[in-house]
């Protein structure tokens, strides 16, 4: 175990120092490094703007150095917990990506605090009796929610409840401080789709569990119906969910990009998103190093969880 | 041993099935799974239901359970547990009654266990529902449950997990859930179909015991009729979702009446048979599916004796004869002994040369010895058998030869070539052409998306046996006659196909470049035994004609016994004896020769059986013993001798050589394990 | 106390002191005022640091922290009288010099900003020698060009006459900073206005106070008088999302209103909508060195094909102003109207066969919504009328800062230009030969020379007459299908008040109030 | 003497035979496939023969529902989700020759569903520009699905070679294919799309690829595993026994094997895939405008639109790119479904 999750670990900084790497070589490019000198400067003060001014701003920005120069520079100060700074946002990119991930970690312990009991219990209900009315309502429903775009989604939840109904703000941008109504929408928003997603592998599992041998042996033992369900159905049909959740995780990163943006929530998706649209190579870059570890991470949960929850993996 | 039969006709039974109909209801309609099945299951008797697969036996044990799924449904009949309907009762009463009066044990009981629950929770589950003792009390008694199923280290096996202990174990373990609540009826649904033999045998003696012991009526349901006669006292053979054939196992097996019945026996083999002498007959064409039976008897497309405008008329009935009931209308009339008399004799085919030629080869997966040091050789015309239990090695032996592996060491010439390392890609056309493979699994065995005409002519085409197109089809439609398949199968997908069907194509495709070396690897044991006969006759045929070497690799010594001239017995990638198939079923056997062989069920009345049982499970491949393989299961085991120091080869006549400590007198002075009946029961 | 010559609107005699205005806009870094490429930077610091003239809502140019200003006969020496009683935030008092260094940091082309090309500015810059990549050569405003007089009168020694210097020292970046400044501006906020940077969270917010003291510790009074909000929040809203915060209370004001967004702001209750014309528009230019624009057929042909009416009622149906496809309009001082040209499709069709294309023309305009989607609307709607003639456009719509990096170089268009103060500003920045925001290359003696002449005239009437020509030219040269002046429309809640639409989309809050 | 003649003339078969059914499918995918993206992606190049070359493709639609409807009609599920992906499959492709308005013509804005103007009625009303919405949904389908289908077959065609590779000759192979798509799949996909986009600009093209560097990782590691599987079946060792190219293998014995979850997850794939278009054009990343295109109606109504009165303008096309891909997870549920019951 311990091996594995090092060896997870090895491989996660790897990929972290593959993926910033080509970022940089991508980034570092003269078109790219003209596009935020655009951004900075503005197009009609970059149409005015002198060779040597723009060589002079480069310098200010620390771009003339060559590009391994820089990486090797960047990899230095990330060893020692300089993640460098925003050049759009003026701020120390630790500061910002602190901040950033605590409100989006603020947005997903909500989705996540719905979305598990939510989809596991309908998931249960589901899977408990494939091809009941009740499996058919929820499988239908899942697939419905599933198949609206989040863009979707939010347009529509914002008409109807914060317009039509006037009941929740529309925008989440917490500009007044934190606010928790805000965050009904976008939670919202998530949590349709995700619900959707859990819901149907949960059923899935489930399914195939009540399906296996040992259920039936379990019921011809004479156990009543609902000790079988919670103590032989339940326990194992639970472990796959229980692994995707963790997985979850990374899907949301993915996820609160559109919802953020959308919503004007200032979380890491919505930092992102300005970044890339700014070339603001060392946000992208943080925010990488993090997408990754989530990714890693969660992975690493996934299996931990799974191989704890599994005697059968757990006791090879 | 066994207890004593009840007169069946005398007080209550403690089950009986009364015209009994079930179907299953699919998007393809209803599909009369059983039909008018009758049973009466005295106390303490044992019964055992036989029949190839999808007969519907499984369906009848599953109904007496009132388990049958969303979509199988008892269509008429009653099923009586002591003398109450169980169609009428309540799911809390049926709740009750399931698991502490009537209980199952499955074939696969592995998936029978609940993979994240110790197995003392499983067992302990049994008493605290049913008779709602205290936690420790259930416990108590389902550690004393194990201890009388004779596990090993009870307390560890309490506290551990289904996949923490072995196949033989944890259908112990199963046996002992199911008697827990010391039930009426036992009912066992192929209880030992995934065990190796040896451990098999095990399992059915302990099941034997214990009715004998707990009073407990038994429907043992099974497709080997070997094991039935073993363990029961009537039996109900069974084809194509009707009983054909009721009695006592005496009666039955010495006096069949049923054309089925006696079909089924022609096609297993019998120790002491072989392919030249005795060869089998098998039942012409297949079990039709439930929804496409024929009209009047099921079995009349398939039965010699069969009358039009007779047999194919009207439903059969039952009809007593003797003691028995036999659903045939001419019974009286076919019992003629010569409608057994055996099939015409072959002329053995010569011998030739040394054509593999096998030294010292080993092959080793990291830590893992599947092979070692194997030594033998096989010539032209001659079939090879390699026998032996799961994991054994025997596979890797064959793929090492198909040059899908490549040897650790040692060598392997073929027609004097050295292979042993040579991997596929890189030998000759010609000798790729030569060795070809029959597989095992004959749904794995053809490439699903392709039709089995593109997969033979794929062959031709590859090994230049033809290049013009529609010579290809004609060697093709020829090959579809020389496995006696119609031509038409060309154009067929495999799906179309049954596993037999399948098998005969995998066995042309062996054969469409001619070879001289055919490895048929477990080819017929994933068959039903009417099948396997007729698979196992066409590869003997075709060998006979081509003069082809085969080397047949098994698990079933009944089989083997069959088919080989010589035999390769093996355990743990060793070989432990070798001989021709004469020497090695006479004593002197190597121990573990001897345990086989005792452990083969064999339905033959004629035949008495030397009960042989080893004790424990087959050990890790991984960690075997340094000495003799077989020596932590051996009965004749000497002390650090034969755990520690390898056995030495000792040679008896010609080929016969056993690897075994045991002094040459001793082994020498071994009782035969299987001998002829003075006069049948 | 109110002093005179205020450049604000008068006080309101109902204005409330206090209250926080929170203003929905996208917050953005306040780093070097002087290169400032968006509005909103300078509306962050428009309460802190102030321009030497201010651009009213009325489009009328006044003193702010030069109280007037001479120039000489010929347009080329202004005197600029700098305004008394003014102090920073650390207790200086503002000088002539902190103007002269002001002026010298703008016209310093290494400064990188877009100053520069304000007529004023680059007429007081000379080329230092060096040249850049693109051949353009590097400038600087040589030594006696600002020529402090005393500590509060200034003379500017212009290279060639220039009419427009009040306006340009409007321009939105043109804001005068303390010299000890050092980047970013938000952490060193030294300015004469009577607000300070409090917070700064660049895509959050940024939160204004009252400056009281100073920072050694004096007391502060603002120069311009009354002023009456406590706070100011800016906080971040894209442009689509304003009018939305706005309607759910989380904020008071916003930016700008969308013209998408009219219909949903009626519908916002107790919601003010602003609107004011503007000098703002979308230029659809060709480049007259690039095939096919090169052939004044191809481009007189685009231009008779286009019907600016229809694009005008169809994008700003309340507010917006026909344009002429010359660049100047009716609210400019020196406005002449020419007769309006009609649509004629035959004639494009016809113009273009002459041209050498009888089966029509595939062309590919480049938009890149640097100021709303309301420009890519546009040239969807200048698509829609060219199909008519046979000209097939693709419209290609790239992201601002993708489109800023072409605007100067692809052949076919669409920049949105925004308001100046007098019409003759943008057309030197923009048309005249080597202007450096040449964006079309155009150059023509002729129209240099009718330019020229404008711009040295300082009387509107005479200058007016003067512009026939200049617009003649540019509008018959077909250089651009320039088709509306687009309206600004503001949103703000019924407690707003004092918050009006700027042709040049300057939120001016100094008299703001909250009721 | 006659015998040879009519015994070919009893070999002789109906036209569709030699094609087989999935050779008649892939023809007909062909039909409709190539002159829609052709239509949409070349339209430049097409010249005059723009306004035909979807001919062929109207009756293709027709006769693939047909053939696909009575092969899957046992599901319920699939024949649904058939019917909601033809309907747009067959708008798309009819689109210019329906009696539509020009979905780009301003009429009059804010025009509420069924409402009529000088004698023309508006079904589903018009947008905040005056352009009728019909059209504008009509029309709007015709990119999603050719850029969805491109994007999603090189996806295909790019995971399900670099899966066969990784699984079946393993090793090395397996271990550097596997890190690649590792690294590719730590990344959030929508990031992944973003950064792509906005590194390499916004293009059909680039549309491709990046959907291409977001699915084929997770396509690969599918196709890895059936054919991990498929690797350890006897008839793989029987054409190893038989000498056949690693080549060979990989594409005619185990590609048509995994090809039936590959198509399951193929319907689910192409949801994501639109999807991810309708996404990325709302942020103003995708496919650019000028024609109708669902994000972008929904991005414009959701900048304008955001009244009561109004949400029709979004909803429709919002329902519609949900309906396409409900159409597409059904698709995938049914035949799911039709698999686990054989
Ligand atoms: N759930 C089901 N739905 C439809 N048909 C079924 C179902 N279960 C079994 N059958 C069919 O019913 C028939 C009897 O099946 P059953 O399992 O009882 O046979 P069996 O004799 O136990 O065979 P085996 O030896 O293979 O276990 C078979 O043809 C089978 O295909
Ligand atoms: N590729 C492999 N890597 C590691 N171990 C292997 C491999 N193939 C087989 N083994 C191991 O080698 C041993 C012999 O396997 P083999 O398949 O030859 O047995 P077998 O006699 O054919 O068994 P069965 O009757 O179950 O088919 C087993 O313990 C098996 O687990
Ligand atoms: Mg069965
Ligand atoms: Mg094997």
């Amino acid at each position: 175990m311990i091996k594995m999750i090092s060896a997870r670990l090895g491989q996660m900084l790897l990929t972290m120092a593959v993926v910033t790497f080509v970022l940089f070589a991508i980034f570092d490019s003269d078109q790219f490094r003209r596009q935020v000198a655009t951004a900075e400067l503005g197009g009609f003060g970059m149409a005015t703007l002198s060779e040597d001014g723009y060589q002079k701003w480069l310098e200010s920005k620390g771009l003339t150095q060559p590009f391994f120069v820089r990486y090797v520079d960047w990899i230095g100060h990330v060893a020692t917990g300089d993640l460098g700074r925003s050049m759009q946002k003026n701020v120390a990119v630790s500061t910002l990506l602190g901040e950033r991930l605590r409100a989006t970690g603020t947005l997903a312990f909500f989705v996540f605090l719905f979305m598990i009991p939510i989809s596991l219990t309908l998931g249960a209900l589901a899977g408990m009796r494939e091809g009941s009315l009740l499996d058919r309502v929820i499988s239908q429903f899942c697939v419905l929610t599933t198949s609206i775009p989040q863009v979707a989604t939010a347009v529509v939840l914002t008409v109807v409840l914060g317009l039509g109904l006037g009941w929740v703000p529309t925008k989440a941008s917490m500009a007044g401080g934190f606010n928790p109504v805000d965050l009904v929408l976008p939670v919202l928003t998530l949590l349709l789709y995700d619900i959707g997603y859990v819901a149907r592998m949960t059923r899935a599992s489930m399914a195939e569990v009540m399906t296996s041998h040992y259920i039936r042996t379990a019921l011809l033992k004479g156990i009543p119906y609902s000790r079988v369900i919670i103590d032989h159905a339940l326990r194992n049909a639970l472990i796959v969910p229980f692994t995707l959740i963790f997985l979850q995780l990374n899907w949301l990163l993915s996820q609160v990009v559109v919802v953020e943006v959308f919503f004007q929530y200032n979380g890491f998706g919505r930092m992102l998103y300005d970044a890339a649209m700014y070339g603001d190579v060392e946000v992208i870059q943080a925010a990488t190093l993090v997408a990754v570890a989530v990714a890693v991470i969660s992975q690493l949960l996934s299996d931990i969880g799974y191989i704890l929850l599994n005697p059968r993996v757990r006791l090879k | 041993m066994l207890p004593p039969a009840r007169d069946a006709t005398s007080g209550t039974p403690v089950l009986e099935c009364r015209d009994l109909c079930i179907s299953y209801f699919t998007r393809a309609g209803e599909i009369p799974a059983v039909v008018d099945f009758n049973l009466r299951l005295m106390p303490g008797e044992a019964h055992g239901l036989v029949g190839e697969s999808g007969c519907g036996k499984s369906t009848i044990a599953l109904a007496v359970m009132q388990y049958l799924g969303r979509n199988g449904r008892i269509t008429g009949g009653q099923i009586l547990f002591e003398g109450r309907d169980m169609l009428s009762m309540s799911p809390e009463e049926l709740r009750r009654i399931r698991g502490s009066r009537i209980a199952m044990v499955y074939q696969e009981p592995m998936a029978s266990l609940n993979p994240a629950m110790t197995i003392r929770d499983q067992l302990a589950e049994v008493p605290i529902h049913h008779e709602g003792v205290s936690r420790a009390e259930a416990r108590r008694r389902a550690l004393e449950m194990l201890h009388r199923v004779k596990l090993p280290d009870c307390d560890r096996i309490m506290r551990a997990y289904p996949h923490q202990i072995s196949g033989g174990q944890q259908q112990r373990v199963v046996i002992a859930m199911a008697l827990l609540s010391q039930p009426k009826v036992l009912l066992l649904d192929e209880p030992t179909t995934a065990l190796d033999v040896t451990v098999e045998a095990g399992i059915v003696e302990l099941i034997g015991e214990i009715a004998a012991q707990y009073g407990t009526a038994l429907l043992y349901v099974s497709h080997n009729l070997g094991l039935i006669r073993e363990t029961c006292q009537t039996l109900t053979v069974m084809y194509s979702g009707e009983a054909v054939e009721t009695g006592t196992v005496g009666q039955v097996f010495s006096r069949m009446h049923h054309p089925y019945t006696r079909g089924l026996f022609g096609s297993i083999p019998v120790p002491g048979a072989d392919k030249n002498t005795r060869p089998l007959r098998a039942i012409p064409g297949h079990l039709p599916p439930p929804q496409s039976r024929p009209r009047g008897c099921n079995f009349n497309t398939r039965c010699a004796f069969a009358l039009p405008g007779l047999c194919d008329r009207d439903p059969v009935a039952m009809r007593p004869v003797g003691g028995e009931a036999v659903r045939c209308l001419r019974v009286g009339e076919i019992d003629a002994p010569e409608a057994a008399a055996p099939a015409p004799r072959h002329e053995a085919a010569p011998i030739g040369d040394v054509v593999v030629d096998v030294r010292d080869l080993s092959k080793r997966y990291h830590e893992l010895r599947a092979n070692r040091n194997l030594t033998f050789d096989a010539r032209q015309g001659e079939t090879v058998a390699i026998v032996g239990e799961s994991g054994c090695g025997k596979s890797t032996f064959a793929r090492i030869l198909a040059g899908l592996e490549e040897a650790t060491s040692g060598e392997l010439e073929v027609a004097g070539t050295p292979i042993g390392a040579t991997p596929v890609q890189k030998r000759s056309v010609d000798m790729v052409r030569n060795l070809q493979m029959v597989f095992q699994n004959p749904f794995d065995t053809l490439n699903p998306s392709h039709t089995v005409g593109s997969q033979i002519a794929r062959v031709i085409r590859k090994f230049g046996v033809e290049t013009d197109e529609a010579r290809i089809r004609a060697r093709v439609l020829e090959l579809l006659d020389l496995v006696k398949l119609p031509r038409e199968y060309a154009d067929r997908r495999p799906r179309q196909l049954s596993g037999g069907q399948k098998q005969r194509i995998g066995i042309a495709r062996a054969f469409a470049g001619n070879p001289a070396v055919v490895v048929a690897d477990e080819p017929v044991s994933a068959l039903d035994v009417s099948v396997q006969a007729a698979v196992a006759d066409l590869l003997m045929s075709i060998q006979r004609e081509q003069g082809t070497t085969l080397i047949f690799i098994s698990h079933d010594l009944a089989v083997v016994r069959y088919l080989a001239d010589r035999i390769v017995v093996m355990y743990l990638g060793q070989i432990v004896e070798q001989g021709t198939a004469d020497e090695v079923f006479a004593a002197p056997y190597h121990p573990y020769t001897e345990a086989l062989l005792s452990a083969v069920p064999i339905a033959d009345v004629r035949l008495r059986k030397r009960r042989v049982i080893v004790s424990g499970d087959l050990p890790s491949a991984k960690r075997p013993p340094p000495g003799c393989p077989f020596s932590t299961r051996c009965n004749y085991a000497i002390a650090d001798l034969c755990a520690n120091q390898p056995p030495p080869v000792q040679r008896f006549s010609g080929h016969h050589s056993i690897a075994c400590h045991l002094p040459r007198d001793t082994l020498a002075a071994m009782e035969p394990v299987i001998t002829m009946a003075e006069e049948p029961a | 106390q109110e002093a005179e010559n205020l450049p604000f609107p008068p006080r309101d005699p109902k204005a409330q002191a206090g209250g926080i205005l929170r203003f929905g806009q996208k917050v953005a870094k306040m780093d070097d005022p002087h290169v400032y490429s968006w509005n909103e930077m300078s509306n962050q610091s428009r309460p802190v640091i102030e321009y030497l003239t201010l651009v009213g809502p009325d489009n009328v140019t006044r003193g702010m922290l030069v109280e007037s200003w001479q120039p000489s006969e010929d347009l080329k020496t202004w005197t600029l009288n700098v305004r008394k009683g003014v102090k920073w935030h650390n207790g200086d008092d503002f000088t002539a010099e902190h103007v002269a260094w002001n002026i010298r940091r703008w016209t310093d082309s290494d400064t990188g900003s877009a100053i520069l090309g304000l007529s004023t500015f680059s007429a007081l810059a000379q080329e230092t020698g060096g040249t850049d990549a693109k051949g353009k050569p590097a400038r600087k405003a040589p030594e006696g060009a600002i020529e402090v007089v005393d500590t509060h009168t200034l003379r500017l020694h212009l290279s060639k006459p220039v009419l427009s210097l009040p306006e340009d020292c409007g321009d939105y970046p043109c804001l005068v900073i303390h010299p000890s400044f050092q980047a970013p501006f938000s952490d060193n906020p030294i300015g004469t206005g009577p607000y300070t940077v409090k917070e700064l969270k660049v895509g959050e917010r940024c939160v204004l106070t009252r400056i009281h003291k100073t920072t050694t510790g004096e007391d502060f009074t603002y120069w311009g008088g009354d002023v009456y909000l406590d706070e100011i929040h800016f906080l971040d809203y894209d442009q689509e999302s304003q009018t939305l915060a706005l309607a759910s209370g989380s904020v008071d004001a916003i930016y700008e209103l969308t013209s998408d967004q009219l219909e949903l702001a009626k519908g916002i209750e107790g919601a003010q909508i602003g609107v004011t014309s503007s000098a703002g528009t979308l230029c659809m230019r060709m480049q007259v060195d690039q095939k096919p624009f090169d052939d004044i057929r191809v481009r007189q042909a685009i231009c008779k094909a286009a019907d600016n009416g229809q694009t005008t009622t169809l994008l700003f149906p309340e507010g917006g102003k026909l344009g002429a496809n010359f660049h100047v309009a009716p609210i400019h001082p020196e406005f002449f109207e020419l007769p309006p040209q009609r649509r004629d499709v035959e004639g494009a069709r016809a113009l273009l066969a002459e041209a050498g294309y009888p089966d029509g023309l595939d062309l590919s305009i480049d938009v890149g919504n640097t100021d709303g989607p309301w420009q890519q609307a546009t040239c969807e709607a200048l698509r829609n009328q060219l199909a008519d003639a046979g000209i097939r456009v693709a419209v290609n719509v790239m992201p601002s800062t993708k489109f800023w990096e072409v605007w100067m170089d692809t052949p076919f268009g669409a920049t949105s230009w925004g308001h100046r103060p007098l019409g003759t500003m943008v057309l030197s920045q923009a048309y005249r030969t080597g202007a450096p925001w040449n964006e079309t290359h155009y150059s023509n003696p002729e129209f240099d020379a009718a330019l020229d002449a404008a711009e040295a005239t300082i009387d509107v009437a005479e200058r007016r007459r003067l512009m026939e020509k200049v617009e003649t030219i540019l509008r018959d040269d077909a250089l651009m299908v320039q088709p509306f002046w687009r309206p600004i429309y503001i949103l703000a809640s019924a407690t707003v008040h004092g918050y009006q639409p700027h042709p040049a989309r300057q939120s001016q809050l100094t008299r703001v109030w909250m009721g | 003497m006659t015998l040879p003649l009519s015994q070919d003339r009893v070999r002789r078969r109906p036209l569709v035979r030699p094609l087989g059914f999935t050779g008649t499918v892939v023809a007909l995918i062909a039909l409709i496939y190539l002159p829609l993206s052709l239509y949409v992606i070349g339209a430049g190049a097409l010249g005059s023969w723009r306004p035909i070359v979807l001919f062929p493709a109207l009756p293709a639609t027709l006769t693939l529902y047909v053939l696909a409807v009575r092969r899957w009609r046992e599901s319920t599920l699939a024949v649904v989700g058939l019917t909601l992906v033809f309907f747009w499959v067959a708008v798309a492709v009819a689109a210019p020759y329906l009696p539509l308005l020009d979905p780009n013509r301003p009429v009059t804005p804010f025009l509420t569903p069924l409402s009529e103007r000088s004698g023309v009625t508006f079904w589903l009303g018009t947008d905040m520009r005056g352009r009728d919405m019909l059209s504008r949904t009509f029309w709007g389908g015709q990119r999603v699905l050719v850029w969805g289908l491109t994007a999603t077959a090189v996806a295909y065609v790019v995971g399900a070679f670099l899966g066969l590779v990784a699984g079946y000759l393993g090793g090395w192979w397996d271990t550097l294919v596997s890190f690649v798509c590792n690294v590719l799949i730590s990344f959030p996909v929508m990031v992944l799309l973003i950064l792509i986009l906005n590194v390499m600009g916004q293009s059909g093209v680039n549309v491709i690829i990046a959907v291409t560097l977001a699915s084929a990782p997770a396509i690969m590691r599918i196709v890895r595993g059936l054919t991990l599987d498929a690797k350890t079946r006897d008839y793989i060792f029987a054409a190893q026994t038989r000498g056949e190219s690693a080549l060979r293998i990989m594409l005619v014995e185990i590609l048509p094997n995994v090809r039936g979850p590959l198509i399951v997850d193929a319907c689910l794939r192409l949801g994501y895939t639109t999807v991810a278009i309708t996404t990325l054009t709302f942020l103003g990343l995708g496919l650019q405008p000028p024609d109708p295109d669902w994000g972008l109606m929904i991005k414009e109504a959701a900048v304008a639109a955001l009244l009561w009165k109004f949400a029709y303008m979004m909803v429709i096309p919002a329902v519609a790119v949900s309906s396409l891909i409900l159409g597409f997870n059904l698709l995938a549920d049914g035949l799911r479904e039709i698999s686990l019951k054989d």
